[in-house]
C-alpha cells in the first residue's frame, strides 16, 4: 500500500504542467454557454488536440496518448490547478464516447472517435423529455423502421448546449408496442438532418447553456444505431454509469476549488464557522481524493466500477454546493454581485440534480450497496 | 399577551397582497429584469395604498402605523418581489428623514414621487437604476450619489456603487442611524419570509402534479421530508420576525431589540435560502432554467440574504446582545 | 398584537417563582428513573400537590389552580428555571388526564383525577409492544368480553417508570375480528389486579426506566374502559396529539438548557463554530418560544391545535439534540465521563424517536399541512 | 502508487476479526461493564496473534510491522469494540518505549504481560482499572499512578484521574511525543470506523427485518436515505485513516501528516457519530434499551469520538497544518 507517484508518472504530470502553463488563456474565456464564448472554447478544444492533450486516455490512432487511469488523473489534477478553460466537448468525450469504446462496432469506432478528439463533430445529449426527467424509462420519442434506416420524432430537451452543437445522442422507442425500458434503442443524430429543429434556452446561471430538440420524422441510415436494436437501455446505462462515476468529475476539480476558497478566506480574515467550513470543504476534498485513488487502484487491477459510483456523485455534488455556499457567506454582502462565486454557486446547484438526482442516488446505495430491500418508495 | 396580528394588520397585508397578485406578477417582476428600475406603474400603486408613507404621521399625509403594523405588508412584498425600494423607503428612511427634519423628501414619499433606496456603508447599494435618492448608512447617515452599476445576481434588483462625492449629511443621533440598520434587517427578513413561502407554494403545486416513476414526485417521501423542513423554518422564522417588530416599537415583553433583530433576520435568511435549494433540487432541471419563474424568486432570496448582514452576522450579533449567561 | 404580560400573570408568576424560590431542594434528587430516585421525586410531587402546583391548569375541585394557559406557560418556564425536579407524573398528569377531561364519565372524572394529582395513583403508558413500536394500529393485546367487564391478556414494553407505577393505560384489541385500528379499546388498568407481571430493564443511559408488563387473563370492569368500546383509536390520537403538541414541551424547558449551554460556553471561552452553534441553539429555543405564544394565542382565541402540533415536536427534539451534542462538543475529551450533559445527550436521542417518530411527523406534516399526495411512502 | 492493502495487510486483519469474532462477542463486552479490566484471556489471545508487539522489531520479539501494516487489523478491534487498550499499547507506547530505551516493557508488552494506556495529558485517562501502565503525553511523556475513578458513558472503557505524584519522566524527544498522539488520533480514528461499520450493518439487517406500517422499515425511502447518508460518511473517512497510516510511515505522497491525521481522525468521528445516532433512530424504542447490544457500540463511539481530540480540534489542527493556500 502506498500513494507514491512513480518516476514515470511525476514525468508525465510535469509534461502536463509544463505545457499547460504555455498554453492556457492568461484570462478566463467568456462562458462556454453563450455562442461567442462557445468560438472561443472551440478554439481551445482544437489547441489541446493538436497538442494530443484532448483525449489522453485514448489509443493514439484517435489522437490520444494511451494514457492510464493514473495518468489521466494527473493531467485532470493539473488541468484544474492551472485554472484551464472549461472543456465544451465534454458531453462527447466522457459520456458519449466510453459507450461507444464498448458497444460501437470497429466502423463506428474509426468514424467517429477521431472527429470527436478533434472537435469536428460537437455532440449533445438528448436524455430528457418533456415528461421524462431522471426517469429515462418514461421517453416516448418513436423510432420507426423504413427501408435501409430508421425514422425519429419527438421532442428532447435539456440539451447542454445543444443549439451550438453538430450531433445528438440518445434513445427512442424503437418497438412501439413496448413500456417502460424495454424496446428502445440507442441512436447517434447529425443536427443538420431534414426535420431536426434545435431552440436554445437560458440556464438559471443567465446562459444560453440548454436548447430543446424537435425530431419530426428525421431518417437515419442503420449505422446511426449504436449497440443493437432494442438494446437501447443497458447500453445508456453504461453511459450513465460514466457520467456518474470517476471519469467526469475528476478529484483535481475538488481539490482547486477548495484551495481557492481557503484563498478568499485568508484574504477576507475570517473567523468563527465560516473557518470552520473551509476546513470541513477542504478535508472533503482530500477524502474524495483519497476515496478515489482507492477507486483506480481497485479498478487497476480488475476490479470493475459499480453502484458505488453513487457514492461519488453524491459526494462531490454535495462539496462543490458546500464549497460554493461558504464562498458566498465569506463575501457577506459582496454575494449579491454577479461574479465567478456566485455564478459557481448556481452552478453548483445542478450538480445534485443531473446524471440523476441524488436521491436517486441514495436509493441505489441503499438497495445496491448496503442490500435494503427494494419494496416501497 | 396577544401575538396574533390585527384586524388592522392584517387588512393592511391582504390588501398588498390583492393589489400584488394583479399587478406584481412573475411576468413584472421579470420584466423588470431586462429594464430595471422601471416599475413606476407598480410603485405608484403602492403609494395610493399607502405603503411608502405608512409610518408618517396622519398629520403629515401617511398612515400613522407602528413598524409591526407594516411588517405583515412587507411580507406580502416579499412573497411578491416586487421590484422597488420599499423596505428602503417605508421602513428604512421615513423614520430617519422624519428625525431629520426632512419633511420635503417626507412629504414627496407620501406622494409616491421619491423611491428612496438604502444600504449600509460599503455594500453595493441596491435599486439603482430606478430610485431616486440613495441614503447609505454607517456611523451618520448620508444622501448619497450612485456611481457605476455592478452586474447584479438579482437583474430585478439592479446594484451600484456609490460615487466619490456629492453626499450630503443627514443630521441625525448614531442611535438613530443604528436603529435605521435595524430596521433594515428587519424588513429583509419580513420579505425572505414572504418569498420562502412563495417558493414552497409553488414546490408543492409542481410536486403534487410532476410524475415520475408512475407517481407523483411529491408523493415520495425524501421529497415529503424535504419539504416539511422547508417549512419548518419558515413557520418558526415567522413569529420571530413579528416578535422582532414588536420590539422596534418598544414592546417591553419582546426583548432586548438587537437579539430580536438578529434572530428574525438569521432564522429568516436560513429559511428562505432553505426553501431555495429544496425548490429547486425538487423541481429538478425544470428548476434550473431562467424560463420556469422559480428562479426569480430564488434569486431575489439569494440577494436579500446577503443583505443587510448575512446570517453569520448576525449570529455574531446576538451572541454580542445575549451577553453574559446570567440567570 | 403583543408579547407583553398583564399584571395579574406577573403577579401569579411572581408566586410560582417565589414558591419554587423557597422550596426546589437545593441538590438535584436522584434520578426519577431508579427505584430509590422514584421515592424522592415522589415526596416532590406532594409538595407540589399541597402547595397547588402540581397541576395548576385542572380545575380547583380536582387540586388546580383553573390557571389558564398562559399562567400554565408561565408556571413551567418558572419551574425550567428553577431548576425544579423532572415531573415523574408527566404520563397521567400530560398524557392520560388530557384524555379524561375529554373523554372520561363524570364518576371517572371525579374518581380519578383527584388521586392523579396528588400522587397517589401512578400512571405509566402501554402503548408499544413487541411487535407495533409507532404504528399503534398493529397492536395484538386483546380484550375479551366476560360477564360484568373485560378479560385483558398480552404484553406491552417500554412503558416508561412502569415498574414504579400503580396503574396503566392503553390500547386493546376488544373486537377479535378486527384489523389496524378497528375495533380497539382504550382501557385503565390498575396493575396491582390478578395476572398483571412488571418487569423493569434498562435504559440507554443506564436507569432502570422502562419496564414490560405482561398481562395474563386480567379482570377489568366496564368502568376501566375510556372513552367507549371500540373507540379506542381516536381516543388515543387525542391523547398522543397532546403528547406531541404544547403541553408536554413548554418552551421554558429549551430556554433554560440553551442557557446553562451559553454558561458553559463562557466558563470554556469557546471560540469558532462551537460558539455559532451555541448561538443557533439559544436562537432557535427563542423561536419556539416565539412559536409557542403565536399558537397558544390562537388557542386562546378558539382555534383547534392540528397537525401543525407535529412541527413544534420536530421543532423541540432536535433543539434538544443540538443542544447537548454542542455541550459534548464544548465539553471534548470530558464528554466521555458520565454527568448530566452526557446523560442528557443520550437522553435527547429519545426525543426524535417517541410519540411518533420524527420521520412519521414530517410526513404528517407533507400530507397534511403542505397538501402532498398521500400515495406511495 | 497503488492505494490497495497488501496481502499481508489484509491477512492480518482477517486474522484479527475472526479472532475477535470468537473471543470479543457483545456478551463479552457486556461482561466488561460489570468488571472493568477483566479483559485478561482476550488479550492473552491477542497477545499470542503478536498485535501488542506489532510495531516491535522482530529481532526484540514482534512481527516488525509499520503503522500501516497495524492499522487495517485496529479496525477490526474497533468493529469488536475490544474492551482493552490494544490502540494505546500496540500503536502509542510501542515506539515512544523503543525510543526511550524501556526494552524491559517492550518485552512486557511482546509478551503479553504489560496493558499500557494512554492519554493526552489533563484528560480522563481510559482502561484504568485494566491497564497495568499508564503513559501520559504532554510536552514529554510520563508513567503516572492512577488515583480517583470518574463514571464512563461506556462502562466497557473505565476512566480515572492521575494521582499527584509517583510519575516516572521518559527520556525521549519533544518530536517523538507529538508522533505519539498523533498515533493515538490515528488508532482511535480506525476504530471509529470498524465500530462505524458495525452499526451500520446491525442496523441494515434490523431494518430489513422489522416490519412496520406493513413493510420492512428499511424499504422506506426515509431510512434508505439515512443509512445511505450513514454510509457515505464511513466510506469517506475509510480511505482518509489509511492515508493517514502511511504519512506516519513517511510515504511522500501521503503529505503533510498532521493535515492527515486531522483528516481523518475529524471526518471519522463525525461519520461514526453520525452513524450511531442515525442506527438508535432507526432502530426506534429498540435502539433506546440497554438491553439490545446497539448501545455498546454507540457507547465506544462517543467515548473515542471524543479522545485524542474532537472533530472540532482536529478541523483546527488542520487549518493550522494547511497553512497558506499557496497553490
Amino acid at each position: 500500500m502506498d500513494l507514491t507517484w512513480t518516476p514515470e508518472q511525476e514525468e508525465f504530470r510535469a509534461r502536463a504542467r509544463e505545457w499547460l502553463a504555455a498554453n492556457v488563456p492568461d484570462r478566463p474565456l467568456p462562458s462556454g454557454d453563450t455562442r461567442e464564448g462557445f468560438a472561443a472554447h472551440l478554439d481551445w478544444e482544437r489547441r489541446l488536440f493538436d497538442a494530443r492533450w484532448s483525449v489522453v486516455s485514448w489509443p493514439e490512432r484517435y489522437g490520444g496518448r494511451d494514457a492510464s487511469l493514473w495518468e489521466w488523473l494527473l493531467f485532470e489534477e493539473e488541468y484544474y490547478r492551472a485554472g484551464a478553460p472549461q472543456r465544451v466537448t465534454q458531453n462527447g468525450i466522457f459520456l458519449l464516447a466510453p459507450t461507444i469504446f464498448e458497444f460501437g462496432t470497429p466502423e463506428q469506432q474509426d468514424a467517429l472517435l477521431p472527429r470527436m478528439a478533434a472537435a469536428q463533430d460537437l455532440w449533445c445529449q438528448g436524455w430528457s423529455e418533456p415528461g421524462a426527467g431522471s426517469d429515462l424509462a418514461g421517453l416516448s420519442s418513436r423510432a420507426n423502421r423504413v427501408d435501409g434506416g430508421w425514422r425519429l420524432s419527438g421532442q428532447k430537451t435539456w440539451t447542454t448546449r445543444g443549439a451550438f452543437c453538430t450531433h445528438l445522442f440518445g434513445l427512442f422507442r424503437s418497438d412501439p408496442e413496448s413500456v417502460r425500458h424495454k424496446g428502445l434503442t440507442y441512436f447517434l443524430v447529425p443536427l443538420d438532418a431534414d426535420g431536426v429543429t434545435v431552440r436554445g434556452f437560458g440556464r438559471l446561471d443567465g446562459d444560453e447553456g440548454f436548447a430543446e430538440v424537435f425530431l419530426d420524422d428525421v431518417f437515419v441510415p442503420d449505422s446511426a444505431v449504436l449497440g443493437g436494436v432494442g438494446k437501447g437501455w443497458s447500453v445508456a446505462m453504461a453511459t450513465t454509469g460514466s457520467e456518474r462515476g470517476l471519469t467526469l468529475r475528476s478529484p483535481g476539480r475538488f481539490l482547486e476549488s477548495t484551495r481557492r476558497l481557503r484563498e478568499l478566506a485568508e484574504a477576507q480574515g475570517a473567523g468563527g464557522r465560516l473557518r470552520e467550513e473551509v476546513v470541513e470543504a477542504s478535508m472533503r476534498a482530500d477524502a474524495y481524493q483519497l476515496f478515489t485513488l482507492s477507486q483506480v487502484s481497485d479498478l487497476v487491477a480488475g476490479a470493475k466500477a459499480g453502484a458505488e459510483s453513487s457514492l461519488n456523485k453524491i459526494w462531490w455534488s454535495e462539496l462543490d454546493v458546500l464549497t460554493h455556499r461558504t464562498a458566498l457567506a465569506l463575501r457577506g454582502a459582496e454575494a449579491a454581485v454577479d461574479e465567478p462565486w456566485s455564478r459557481g454557486f448556481q452552478f453548483s446547484l445542478a450538480g445534485p440534480i443531473y446524471a440523476g438526482t441524488n436521491e436517486i442516488q441514495r436509493t441505489i446505495v441503499a438497495e445496491r450497496v448496503l442490500g435494503l430491500p427494494r419494496v416501497g418508495r | 399577551m396577544d401575538f396574533r396580528p390585527t384586524e388592522l394588520q392584517r387588512e393592511l397585508a391582504a390588501g398588498t397582497r390583492e393589489l400584488l397578485d394583479a399587478r406584481c406578477t412573475a411576468d413584472v417582476v421579470r420584466a423588470a429584469w431586462d429594464k430595471p428600475g422601471t416599475a413606476a406603474g407598480l410603485w405608484a400603486s403602492l403609494a395610493e395604498l399607502g405603503l411608502p408613507g405608512a409610518l408618517v404621521p396622519e398629520a403629515a399625509g401617511g398612515l400613522g402605523l407602528s413598524v409591526s403594523d407594516l411588517v405583515p405588508a412587507l411580507v406580502e412584498t416579499g412573497r411578491a418581489a416586487v421590484p422597488a425600494p420599499i423596505v428602503e423607503t417605508a421602513l428604512v428612511a421615513v423614520p430617519l428623514l422624519l428625525a431629520a427634519g426632512r419633511d420635503d423628501l417626507v412629504a414627496a414619499i407620501v406622494a409616491g414621487d421619491a423611491l428612496v433606496t438604502a444600504a449600509p456603508a460599503g455594500e453595493p447599494v441596491p435599486w439603482v437604476p430606478g430610485a431616486t435618492h440613495v441614503l447609505v448608512l454607517g456611523e451618520g447617515a448620508v444622501l448619497a450619489v450612485p456611481g457605476i452599476r455592478v452586474p447584479a445576481v438579482d437583474g430585478s434588483r439592479p446594484l451600484a456603487r456609490l460615487a466619490d462625492d456629492g453626499a450630503e449629511e443627514l443630521t441625525v443621533a448614531a442611535g438613530d442611524v443604528a436603529a435605521a440598520r435595524l430596521r433594515g434587517a428587519l424588513g429583509t427578513a419580513a420579505q425572505l419570509v414572504g418569498l420562502g413561502e412563495r417558493q414552497l407554494a409553488m414546490t408543492v403545486d409542481y410536486t403534487a402534479q410532476r410524475q415520475q416513476f408512475g407517481a407523483p414526485v411529491g408523493s415520495f417521501q425524501a421529497v415529503k421530508h424535504h419539504l416539511a423542513d422547508a417549512l419548518l423554518g419558515i413557520r418558526f422564522a415567522e413569529p420571530a420576525v413579528r416578535a422582532a417588530a414588536l420590539a422596534c416599537d418598544g414592546d417591553p415583553g419582546a426583548g432586548d431589540l438587537r437579539r430580536a433583530v438578529a434572530t428574525a433576520k438569521a432564522l429568516a435568511s436560513d429559511a428562505a435560502d432553505q426553501v431555495s435549494r429544496t425548490a429547486i433540487q425538487c423541481h429538478g432541471a425544470m428548476g434550473y432554467t431562467d424560463e420556469y419563474d422559480l428562479q426569480l424568486y430564488a434569486k431575489r432570496t439569494w440577494a436579500l440574504a446577503a443583505a443587510w448582514g448575512t446570517a453569520a452576522d448576525h449570529r455574531a450579533v446576538y451572541a454580542d446582545a445575549v451577553g453574559p449567561a446570567a440567570r
